[in-house]
């Protein structure tokens, strides 16, 4: 079992449902984030102070895929946020020990 | 038309001329201004409630309040007018002539004997009647169905606020005083612009449906704060400025008389401010945004009846005391264990009852209802007559309104269901919610409380 | 001063003796309150827009509105007024005399024989130029490039309405009815107080406008909900509250005829948000906040041309059919496939048209208008010169509209770029955005999403 | 009561009819409006305010305003109306004798020989007193002591407002000019609706009053942006709004000065809320709407004094050069390091030098006022009276504020914990916040940053 | 050390805590986040267009806990958080390789 | 590769930023949330109803670092968030087993 995140930019969020959808996944859950990288930022003018302002809003997406799946996950989320523009986010997976259902209490693949 | 020149209407106007007509343009222009202030008070209300609804119940607790008044307002042309100010069947004072005015037939016509023109009285007495309804709808956000509160409105509206407002706001035809009028009028109680007929009457109603709609589920155990407390605070100013309207707006004049009751209005809420700043800042160690929009709304309230009978600083008495009174009792529904879930009953019930009452004790003969009360030398005449007038009202109101909300109940039924409660009466009465905030700053958002996929105008 | 005291200019009134003055107070009062509530639906109809886009674009939803008020109001000044209400050239009734009142030279003097003083007409008028300009904007949020706005309300303003407001509200000079005055009066067109001039001429503007600019980056499959649904509630309240100045204070008078729009204005406002709820309850199951607000605008706009020449049951009529019927013009768009963005064409041209039109079947003449409609015995006469005025005003802003916008578009282009679209037009035109909610709560939060690094002053 | 029947107080008022009254119902209607539209510039102010603090010190800023205005309205109706509108001691022109009207003592009676109600100027003028008071807020928020600004509010109304109203306002009695008048008054210096006595006045004040408490922490580093903009934006409308009662109110009648007033306010707000966006546009490349809403505030500020003294083109220059200079004076608090937070300096204080100074240029002979400035061939006799007027109250304000400033820090302190102001002034305060709008979507949403458990009414 | 995360119905945080604290859990984190699954999601209605909104409103509980109190950690939640009805949510588990307290530096099993 | 979580005070936001940028660290993801903990809360009052608040607000810093950055990482964090009062926060460390940037594809060290 795998946790996979991707960080993307928050217009491309819908493309990436739609991806991880194609692929079979059934459930992700999604937050806001806001990202600090090579992207810069850009700047705000509140009477005539100016404001540099580097943080910009990002989607946080999550999505527990077997350890089968994490490759062709990774591809889908990567492809589907692409829009080869400085910004477009990272993706990382990391290793999950048990995933529990809350409804049913089933636990590993079963749960997701 | 060029500005040298006289309009139509004005050349037959000729003020002073002849008197073709006893139009008076100034009363005229403060009555249809006091009109529209008075209109802006419902919105002003619908947003002071909005405020201290969770944000799920925001746009339902604004529909309570706004469809109330398409209904009520579309009512009051056909009957209400008519049942308010039409002649007293069997001169009882307890209703006017429902077909006197039906759908305002003939009062359009240009009076040359009318002061002001009969028109905008209507619409100013119209408001009054909309508001009215909508301050009952504070004591049941989150979770009473839409439909049935419609009816409510549309009901309660017919068979206790027309009735009330005639025994109170209807002063009888001509010279001979009250013929024709209501029955509290002709007692001698003094309500100038309806601390009976609108605070007392909507307070009584709110407890009475309160209690038959129930708790919301988790109260009083979970806590459901205000959502948006610049919201209360604007709600708050707006009825405060229509206020104005609706205070020396009753004096239906632009007189003396409306130069009083407008800065009573306005010292009495200062008043009201200060004292429910006091309480809490000697109670909680604070004094809170929420209490200082609490206490504009009490004093305005309390200082409703007494505006034209009580000096300037009979006012800020009557405004200290509303202040400190309403913001204690807002103690009982935790005590008494009804959900009146904004307070309508501390504010506007114990509110409307402070100033009646209090008319009874500080009227003063120098002020333009020209009648003393106890602390005057008047006695406890007054006093008594204050009662009468408060107390009827109350009475009338609880219980007709219990008998149309159990009614109701049983026929269609008066709560949303669980679910939708608790996933927000906003989605499951409206198909809406009130916010998107999260598309705001830079990058094109897609917002994530609603990363929708649309199907813009599939059915419209 | 004292109170007691007669202020200079109050004594060398003498209302009612010796009559040096043909002033009435009164009168003058209800014109200047309406100016002011008037100019106070120019942000309501900011909030009522900027609530129904966007949270990255309401700052320029905003911009566009209050932009053009501001440049609108010094062209009133200089040119406007003399152009609208300036003698006809040629007393051919299309275009007032430019340099008549240029920079309103000569209207500031005391005048003895004016009813009302010159400035406040000249005052109250201003608002009507710079409201129907901004109601235009409402087609082209998101998109548009601030400079094009700027100047095409400018343009709009000089060549589309400028000379409408001549056509339609210049009743002429002195003894000799419409003499240099408009054509649609001399035709006898009723439009009380701007149904054609201003609302079918913006919404006109409108569809050619948003035909210009074309849609928005993903509409229709993108769906673009309000992002603050309460803020589209207040500003449907201010408007709801200022249109009373501009309907009842276009009686020009605080007289019957007033308080007859007023009450007619209230009505069908009532009518208009009941049938939409109705419309909506019965097609989507659920009855919507937005709707009601809509509601309220779209009876506003219907009862605006016909509320001197209807009963109070012919502007509720004028009402429920203004709600039933914009509300289902507002699939049009999807259907044509033009984004108008805020519905101004749905609400406004076709609410315009629905008031305009019903003038010639509902109108009666116990209004103050005097006119039978077909439904009163009157026969098809009026129905046609309300045709006439509807479809020449309509035909003249769309063509116009469209040779100024395909201008613009031409020179300096009228669409932000693509990129700007997305990541939001606040930023980019206006380098604002409009909330930083997160630093609200309790603990210094520095606000995530602008953890901004500030060089304050910086150039300031 | 019916409509075909004269109210009681309409019979007695006799219009026309034998002169029982010389009461002007059109005056007196104006007035009555005013004063309502001035007390609803009270919570524009703060919601102006509002929206440019961060989230976490909203309310406190609300409160700031409306607290002040509790207290003010209160101490005005014992002692400010006869501080400033009483018969001046020993006619010197300073200060009006306190127990003239003591309570209002005596004004509330049926005056036949009164144009309009005593109390209805009462009200107005109460009004300007708490605005004036409210407007110095904006220097310090976020950072200090509530009870330090209560007492501060109390404390300068009392020793700066009411005798600087005195001076200004007070035209003296009867038919003696200025007898009992304030000395700015008998010295002719033009200030028509508070341009030295309410801006230059208050913004003074600011200065001191941001001076004794000191600079936010962090500021100019850390960035503090506003944090809703639309809040601002609906401020600064309710402030235009019920500018035009503050300004064509002071007309004190509904005549020819109060029509060229209102179109001269008008006038010269669009043109400042140009010059604004235009100094933007140059100079950060980009017309933001906190820069629009400043604009309009700065023109009304600068056209105060002036509206009666120039023609319309007048105004505009003045609203374009108040909305130019203003712009560029923020700059002064960064390189003069005071942080006046919200500005009020460069608005008000500058504004109303800009306006006040800009009489004694561009005053017309053709305008109300009637005298001609140094433009129009009236020398630089009444720039020097206006320069005198400007810097005595600019002096008197600053000097006392300091004092006054001074002394209540050194009693109980004027500054909040740094840990309070860190993690907000509304929690810490008025234990509140303003927002929690985390509530609003689908789903029974508990509400993170306010996950409370809650113990309703524990203490109520 | 583990972090346990869980995304659970909002109005549910409430029982969560309470059980967290029974467990003698000190500390958790918690964030709003938007779940995307089998639950569905709900249409709004904007002038008679419709919207599918998918994303439902869920809150995201995480909490660091010594590896032998997982399993009962995780057991208290899924208990306080399950109503039974679809949507009740997940919980999940990753193992940790270091905490620190920020405030005193403290590490490991000191630190939570 | 490790992902570095820190659970920080809002105000120290803009030091931890600064303090990672003097580490080299050129990217970060930044979130709101809400704590509870150590620090308890406080009251807040309606109408005379006191209600207890015990979340509260902090902000999340994740950071992706090599292998061999992460304990100067953790410490510049734990420095720069420091104010030595209850409540400072977490910092806690996950392995991570893949990296990818979105916009060009690069995995591991390259993308980050
Ligand atoms: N080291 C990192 N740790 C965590 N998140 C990062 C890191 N670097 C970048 N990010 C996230 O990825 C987003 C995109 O990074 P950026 O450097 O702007 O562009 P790109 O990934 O295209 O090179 C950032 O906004 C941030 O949210
Ligand atoms: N594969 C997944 N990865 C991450 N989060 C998931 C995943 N599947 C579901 N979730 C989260 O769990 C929540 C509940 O899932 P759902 O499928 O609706 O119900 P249930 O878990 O009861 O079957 C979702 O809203 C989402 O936040
Ligand atoms: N066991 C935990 N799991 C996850 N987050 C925690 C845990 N304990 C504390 N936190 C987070 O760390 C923050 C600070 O913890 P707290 O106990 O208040 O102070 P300190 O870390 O200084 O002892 C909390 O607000 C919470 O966000």
């Amino acid at each position: 079992m795998k946790l996979v995140t991707a960080i993307v930019k928050p217009f491309k969020v819908e493309d990436v449902k739609t991806a991880l959808k194609a692929q079979g996944v059934t459930g992700m859950t999604i937050s806001e984030t806001a990202g600090y990288g090579r992207q810069g930022g850009h700047v705000e003018v509140y009477r005539g102070a100016e404001y540099t302002v580097d943080l910009i809003p990002k989607v946080r997406v999550e999505v527990l895929v077997d350890d089968a799946a994490v490759d062709t996950v990774v591809a889908a989320i990567t492809e589907a946020a692409r829009t080869g523009k400085i910004g477009d986010g990272k993706v990382w997976v990391v290793p999950v020990e048990q995933v529990v259902r809350v409804r049913t209490g089933e636990t590993g693949a079963e749960a997701i | 038309m060029l500005a040298d020149v006289l309009p139509n209407d004005a050349a037959q106007k000729g003020v002073c001329a002849g008197m073709e007509s006893a139009l008076n343009t100034g009363d005229t222009a403060w009555i249809l201004t006091s009109a529209a202030l008075v209109l802006l008070m419902i919105p002003g209300l619908a947003l002071f409630y909005g405020g201290m609804v969770r944000g799920k119940s925001v746009l339902n607790m604004l529909m309570m309040v706004i469809g109330a008044l398409f209904i009520v307002g579309v009512l009051w042309m056909f009957i209400g007018y008519s049942m308010a100010f039409g002649y007293s069947y069997g001169n009882a004072g307890l209703l006017g002539n429902v077909t006197e005015f039906f759908a305002l037939e003939g009062l359009m016509a240009n009076n040359p004997e009318a002061i002001y023109p009969a028109m905008a009285f209507v619409a100013f007495q119209a408001m009054f009647a909309c508001l009215t309804v909508g301050l009952i709808a504070g004591a049941v956000p989150d979770r009473m169905k839409y439909s049935a509160w419609m009816i409510f409105a549309a009901v309660w509206a017919v068979l206790v606020y027309f009735p009330v407002a005639h025994w109170v706001f209807n002063f009888g035809v001509g010279a001979v005083p009250a013929d024709g009028g209501g029955w509290l009028t002709k007692l001698g109680v003094i309500d100038f612009a309806g601390g009976t007929a609108v605070h007392i009457n909507a307070g009584a109603a709110a407890l009475a449906l309160a209690i038959v709609v129930g708790r919301r589920l988790g109260w009083p155990r979970t806590p459901m704060r205000p959502h948006n407390l610049t919201l209360v605070m604007l709600g708050a100013a707006l009825l405060w400025f229509g206020w104005f309207g609706f205070n020396a707006g009753s004096a239906v004049a632009a007189n003396n008389t409306a130069g009083v009751v407008f800065l009573n209005t306005f010292v009495a809420t200062c008043g009201a401010g200060l004292a429910w700043l006091i309480v809490e800042t000697m109670r909680d160690g604070k004094a809170t945004s929420l209490g200082a929009a609490s206490g504009i709304v009490a004093g305005l309230v309390a200082i409703t009846p007494a505006c034209s009978a009580v000096s300037p600083v009979g006012a800020l008495i009557i405004g200290l005391l509303a202040g400190a009174i309403c913001s204690a009792a807002i103690g009982l529904k935790y005590r008494l264990r009804y959900d009146d879930s904004l307070d309508v009953v501390a504010v506007h019930l114990v509110g409307g009852l402070v100033g009646t009452l209090l008319i009874g004790l500080l009227a003063t003969e120098a002020a333009p209802a020209g009648v003393n009360g106890l602390f005057y030398g008047g006695g406890v005449d007054q006093l008594s007559k204050q009662a009468i007038g408060a107390f009827s009202v109350l009475g009338y109101s609880l219980i007709v309104t219990f008998v149309i909300a159990l009614i109701i109940r049983a026929i269609i039924g008066v709560r949303a269901s669980e679910e939708n409660e608790v996933s927000g009466i906003d989605l499951a009465e409206h198909a809406e919610s009130a916010y998107e905030l999260g598309d705001s700053g830079a990058g094109g958002f897609a917002g994530i409380g609603h990363g929708s996929s649309g199907t813009g105008g599939g059915k419209s």
